[in-house]
């Protein structure tokens, strides 16, 4: 099944960079450099979403006691780390040419740093418990008590940015959207989508493996292995 | 069709740097990720 | 039910009393990390001002994060937080006396504090009151927070670093709400905002942390 | 009274018991044996309400323990292999502030004939950590003569660390307890049959 959502993440990618590089106008204000919106967008979108997934799956198998959502859980987080890391360095990317620096304590890369924080916070707490079990449930409640607290976070660094600097040029703020840059966008943010999907279900697929190595239901339900 | 050439394409207006820098990256994170996971399947 | 939160509390505040050593820790702890910035500033006042309040506050922080294992570790250790637990009273109420003593324990001190290092940074009267005030607002949010991180690594080797990965996080809010009104407060700006939304959190938190922190510790208790 | 429904609990992949069925009513006895690792003390765990099991249920007076879990785990006296003691506080403090958590609010004159009966006297007001682990169990044990109310005891090697005199003394306790109507669950590594009308359960 995951070779399926890689084919679709793929033939998306190409199309998403067909529209992004050959059809997408050069902008008038930003010149070329705004192109790297075709993956700064998607990959921050897709780390939100994960984190929201995860901590889903996880509020499951807490609530459940099912290890198979707990274990679906344990297998997004890498992905969404992946996914922050690669916003905040296209960000970055992004704003040395159009703000001049490297890094700009802008609020939205702020929040997604913290987010990134709250991924390494979560793998680190999974890596740090032996037992499965107890890693699934202790991650779980993590997951939960960041779910909570992203908005809060998300809002006082608003607030603490406009505070302190005024609202500065914010990336969604950028000139208005020709339709084409839109759909080369939201094409790519459903490549990025796919791609995390059939990464996951990779990914999940071999922790079972490693962990109900004997279990009798897993030899049904993977049986084409 | 925006490029001219092929050169012109890796310049990317000036910000070839960038743009290519962050593409590259982001590709690279995909590549690791698949090898580890390609590596104990 | 009350029966049992009093003694709760007695004992952690019997327990603290019969061993100082955790008190004066983190109260020197707090002294020398925020008297080591004016050495690295430099010793003129108006620098020192404007730094003053963050580096109060980011003090305050890292002596609750300094003094989380003390929450439920040892009781962990030797076998008393079984009892919380089969005492058949919520777990939540339990939780909150836990962390109340531990508050009056390492949070209050510092509190108390405060104030007298903010004169090192050349801090008024009034600025000097307001970063009290938010502190008292502040430091119990981050006990309980901070007792979720706590929590959740009981018995994990590499615990304390691991609890602060978590829970820093988690802390940025209330350090933007809590230093922030002092430096607002500094610029003449209004901070009654400021004010409301970290009571805001201490509800929330109050209302939320407990329910996290019980069912972390019966995980870590299975 | 108390009935074990198909319990099954697995470490990772080693699985410790499987479809476990038994029942016990008042005045019941039963000693757990199994070697070391076994999952003696995991089965006391999820039997007192403190872990939950893979599948299968602890059912209590009818209804299964997990669901009105404050009303079932009142009724359980769990002792773990720890004595959970402060090391800084007295034998009398110990028990004074633990045991209002367990439901008891015994007098101080009640807790210290208590010690004085486990022939802790002399030492009932030194504080616990210049004590020896068999005085420090019995610290422990002394808390057994306020849990009439609690009427399921699950113990953990009870016995362990005490010499013959302590181990009289709590055999009379444990028996007392059965008399009354109450049902005890345990596991000890001595030998010779302390308590011969427990009914026995292996897990190897």
């Amino acid at each position: 099944m995951a070779t399926f959502f890689f084919l679709v993440a793929a033939i998306l990618t190409v199309w998403g960079l067909y529209i992004g590089f050959f059809v997408a106008p050069t902008d008038f204000q930003q010149g070329e450099s705004y192109r790297i919106i075709f993956i700064h967008v998607p990959a921050a979108w897709m780390s939100m979403l994960i984190y929201l997934v995860m901590s889903f799956w996880a509020a499951i198998g807490l609530i459940m006691n099912t290890r198979l959502s707990s274990m679906m859980a344990h297998a997004l987080a890498p992905t969404g780390a992946l996914m922050t890391f690669v916003a905040l360095w296209t960000g970055a990317f992004w704003g040395r040419p159009t703000w001049g620096a490297w890094w700009v304590w802008d609020a939205r890369l702020t929040s997604e740093l913290i987010l990134l924080f709250l991924y390494i916070g979560y793998m680190a707490l999974r890596a740090s418990i032996e037992d499965p079990r107890r890693g699934d449930r202790a991650s779980a409640i993590l997951a939960l008590v960041g779910v909570v607290n992203v908005p809060i976070i998300y809002f006082s660094v608003q607030w603490w940015n406009t505070l302190h600097q005024g609202a500065s040029v914010s990336l969604t703020k950028s000139p208005t959207m020709a339709t084409s840059m839109l759909t080369g966008m939201l094409v790519m943010a459903l490549a990025f989508w796919m791609y995390s999907i059939a990464v996951s279900l990779m990914r999940v697929r071999r922790i079972i493996r490693d962990r109900e190595g004997n279990a009798t239901w897993l030899s049904e339900s993977s049986g084409v292995q | 069709m925006q490029w001219e050439s092929i050169s012109d394409f890796f310049a990317m207006g000036g910000y070839g740097l960038y743009v290519w820098g962050s593409y590259s990256v982001t590709a690279l994170c995909v590549v690791i990720e698949l090898v580890d996971l390609r590596k104990n399947r | 039910m009350y029966k049992a939160f009093i003694s709760v509390l007695r004992k952690e505040l019997l327990l603290a009393l019969r061993q100082k050593t955790d008190v004066v820790t983190v109260l020197f702890f707090f002294l020398i990390v925020s008297s080591l910035f004016p050495f690295a500033v430099g010793p003129e006042l108006n620098t020192l001002k404007i730094i003053g309040p963050g580096v109060i506050w980011v003090g305050a922080l890292l002596c609750s994060l300094l003094a989380l294992h003390r929450v439920f570790e040892t009781d962990f250790n030797d076998g008393s937080l079984e009892h919380l637990v089969l005492s058949g009273e919520p777990l939540t109420v339990l939780v909150i006396a836990k962390i109340s003593a531990h508050w009056l324990i390492t949070g209050l001190p510092v509190v108390i504090v405060a104030p007298f290092i903010g004169l090192q940074f050349g801090l008024s009267a009034a600025s000097l009151s307001l970063l009290l005030g938010t502190l008292l607002l502040g430091t119990p949010v981050l006990s309980l927070v901070g007792s979720i991180g706590a929590a959740l690594t009981l018995g994990v080797r590499g615990g304390t670093a691991l609890t602060s990965i978590l829970i820093l996080p988690f802390y940025v809010p209330v350090l933007i709400f809590g230093a922030g009104a002092v430096v607002a407060d500094l610029q003449g700006l209004s901070i009654d905002g400021h004010l409301s939304i970290l009571t805001a959190m201490l509800c929330l938190s109050v209302a939320l942390a407990p329910l996290a922190i019980a069912s972390a510790i019966k995980i870590a208790l299975e | 009274m108390l009935q074990i429904q198909n319990l099954s609990f697995a470490r990772g992949k080693n699985v410790l018991f499987e479809n476990l069925n038994f029942s016990m009513t008042e005045g019941d006895a039963m000693r757990v044996t199994g070697s070391n690792g076994s999952g003696k003390t995991t089965l006391l765990r999820i039997v007192s309400g403190l872990c939950r099991p893979d599948n299968g249920a602890v059912v209590w007076h009818g209804a299964v323990a997990q669901k009105n879990e404050s009303e079932f785990v009142r009724s359980v006296n769990f002792l773990g292999h720890d004595d959970g003691l402060k090391k800084q506080l007295t034998a009398t403090e110990n028990l004074k502030l633990m045991l209002p958590l367990l439901g008891a609010s015994p007098t101080d004159i009640e807790i210290s004939a208590a010690l004085d009966a486990a022939g802790l006297e002399a030492v009932k007001h030194k504080p616990v950590m210049n004590m020896s682990a068999g005085q420090k169990r019995r610290v422990a044990l002394t808390r057994l003569d306020f849990m009439r109310h609690r009427v399921l005891w699950v113990l953990d090697e009870p016995f362990t660390s005490l010499d013959v005199s302590a181990i009289s003394a709590l055999v009379v306790k444990l028996r007392a307890h059965i008399e009354s109507g109450g049902v005890l669950i345990f596991t000890t590594h001595q030998d010779f049959d302390v308590v011969p009308e427990a009914s026995s359960l292996s897990l190897d």
